[in-house]
């Protein structure tokens, strides 16, 4: 079994400068790796270029990236539950790229899987297209899109082993096992390492091969962006 | 005229049997809430499950349970939560047998605008762009006119597009309307809305044969 | 829930003509549809085209369907350990299409997901791509395979429930999720039909949405090809 | 001059720690019989599996649990399964350190064949092509001349490709070969086999640069 366990969030971004290209994983805030951006706050690294579906919310997830004014451009497909967000992107400090969210997901999976582009019909007809190379097959058109290059996949499951398996736990899944080999070095957090050969080999959502580090998280504090609940009748 | 939740009852009549069914934020949402008991559907939610239950009760939100409002949920026997890139093959695949959205602007020709209003904040297209791309069934839920009394229904989307040719119908507070590739065929009306009403809301072409019925909800 | 249930093989066919398009799951005769299979030769399908990793061995797995003649075309990346397979093949009754196997997969995948075609780099330069568009992207040469078009998708998972949810065991995984949802009308039968609700949410490998019919195999003999084994010390 | 095992032998060298490896069908799957046991090594089977280990004792083998080769195997701690797609991401996105294959022929520029002969009963590249095309490190391990005494080792390979300049070393029963790009580059000899042994066997560019150690296997 080959290795992939680091002591602590520090050794598991060794190697991050200013501006490199991040993958983030998560859905809102749901399945973010709170450690690694935790970590980035506080080495201070700036002019990042993230890719994630969400930029998070003023004072959580990526948001807390944006704050400290670290990031340079966020490609997203859905961003701005967030004004400080708003102001950076109004004001050009921030630059955006919105991408369709299946765009984002098979960018994701051409990189980890070596696919150098996809053809998708997202976006077709659309300002999303311009500029970009589009084709028909069998009647209708597909728009021609690349696999992300990213120096780092910061990625958030629920449980790991030192091989480096992961299992992600509901919606908290989303991006993350996409992610997962689709830059130089994943680096993954779990909430729960256990040992090696307690995770059942048949239920594994990413094997170790697509992971390059892996460490125990800690603190987690999973917030809820919309808590709708229903009444107890 | 419809409210909200009238025009999601009338959209819930859409679904049929054995529908697995994507549906957007705002009007469409409500649209679950309507749908008939003695019939078999599935919700799938972009972000990664499929056999969406209703909200959870208080206490009980799991913040690794939720749809793509990030609203939190709960799941239905015979859930399944996949990731990112399954969740768009579904969709891009035509598995999905029907989706439901909301819209600023729907053209004659099915073209629809529901993401970017230049000049303003613009939040993202989500996995909108990928669903009107790949539905072979799209209806759209949305007010008939705009708030200063303009239509919705257009010749030509003023707004940048979402996609092109996809629409199929439009529910709005006053009419069903399918999209032809002559323009928006009328094909009810909401109670106590005249044909001339609709005609006088609606900017595209509006093709009017015979007797329009009104809804029936 | 909707149900996707037949009552059996029978009902699981229903739609089944002869010169139609089918995918076959399964590595040798691991993860195999054997249901399905007998029930072809029971009914005498002819005219078949097939992709399927494999063809099978004389007397079982599609060797079987081999036997009646009822193949016209097979699309497999490894072929042969079929004597019946190799006279047809040699005597031009049995049109054979070899592909790597990495293509195979994706181009079940391709249809799955609804993309039209994808790039890979495997069989560049060689007959594999002889009149296929090929295209460099950083300096690395691609060629453009289309997704595959078939009527029935026949694939074999170990346990399953009436939504059609699929799960797989060890290497009998292989080629079956990737061809779910990639045909017309995908057929599933399961060792073991559970009801719905105890399959765990977060450990199905293939949604049912993937899966059109799905129902209880029979007698399932699972040979294995090469038995391969240790001495006790 | 080695024989089969003495080739996996020499190859077994070549793989370092946390290495994952996809051995091919013949003597490279001798290879996981040599790797040193102070490292640690997983291998990969395309058929799905990562973290294979040794064949089962007998009333052990489980139809569901194979190799490429078809052969029943076991897996180790930390193992896991996927699908074929999943398996081939892992090969096409170079995940994979290393590839070690047996080829029919190997070109002084890195050509590979080893999967046709024609008028023969051809049975497939299966994983091969995808493998060649992909990996940043193939091994290609062959006996240095085929039945017939001709060298495997050539200008230009005359059987149908499975890749194209791909092939980064050979090991053979009689030396140790890098491709660069003017030729077979010798390495190492094998025990007992001369400089001049290995000129007569290979027809393809040959560079001899100094002295020629022999393999310490």
């Amino acid at each position: 079994m080959i290795s992939k366990k680091v002591a602590n969030v520090q050794e598991a971004l060794e190697g991050v400068k200013d501006n490199m290209t991040f993958m983030f994983g998560g859905f809102g805030l749901s399945g973010i790796p709170e450690n690694a951006i935790a970590e980035l706050v506080r080495i201070g690294t700036k002019g990042l270029k993230c890719i994630s579906n969400n930029a998070g919310v003023d004072d959580f997830g990526l948001g807390l990236l944006l704050q400290g004014k670290q990031i340079d451009k966020m490609t997203s497909s859905y961003v701005g539950e967030n004004d400080e967000f708003e102001r950076q992107m109004l004001s050009g400090e921030l630059e955006v790229e919105l991408i369709p969210q299946g765009t984002l997901a098979e960018r994701c999976r051409a990189a980890q899987a070596g696919f150098p582009a996809v053809y998708t019909p997202a976006g077709f007809g659309t300002e999303v297209a311009e500029g970009k190379e589009t084709r028909e097959f069998d009647g209708k058109m597909y728009v021609l899109e690349y696999a992300f290059k990213a120096d780092f996949a910061f990625v958030k499951a629920w449980k790991g082993d030192e091989a480096g398996n992961l299992i992600f736990k509901g919606t908290a899944r989303n991006f993350n096992p996409n992610m997962c080999g689709a830059a130089k070095i994943t680096v993954a957090e779990v909430e729960e390492l256990v040992p090696v050969g307690t995770l059942d080999p048949n239920q594994i959502h990413i094997p170790g091969i697509f992971v390059k580090r892996i460490f125990q998280g800690e603190h987690y504090e999973k917030r809820i962006e919309q808590r709708t609940v229903r009444q107890r009748q | 005229m419809l409210d909200k939740n009238g025009i999601a009852k009338r959209i819930a009549k859409e679904v049929q049997d054995g529908y697995y069914v994507n549906l957007g934020i705002g009007i469409p949402t409500l649209v679950a809430n309507y749908v008939r008991d003695d019939i078999e559907v599935e919700f799938q939610s972009e972000n990664g499950v499929l056999g969406m239950g209703p909200f959870p009760f208080e206490g009980e939100e799991d913040a690794d349970i939720i749809n793509a409002g990030k609203q939190t949920i709960t799941t239905l026997p015979g859930a399944s939560f996949f990731d990112s890139a399954t969740s768009f093959s579904m969709i891009r695949g035509q598995h999905v047998d029907l989706t439901i959205l909301g819209a600023m602007e729907v053209a004659e020709n099915g073209d629809i605008a529901n993401w970017k209003i230049p000049g303003k904040m613009v939040k993202g297209m989500g996995g909108a762009m990928d669903l009107v791309a790949s539905a072979e069934n799209i209806i759209v839920a949305m007010m008939h006119t705009n708030r200063a009394g303009a239509s919705k229904l257009l010749k030509q989307c003023s707004l940048p597009l979402t996609g092109v040719g996809c629409v199929k119908k439009v529910v709005t507070n006053m009419a069903v309307l399918e999209v032809t590739n002559k323009g928006f065929k009328l094909l009810e009306r909401a109670p106590d809305v005249s044909v001339e009403d609709i005609k006088k809301a609606t900017e595209g072409e509006l093709i009017i044969d015979g007797e329009i019925p009104e809804m029936d909800i």
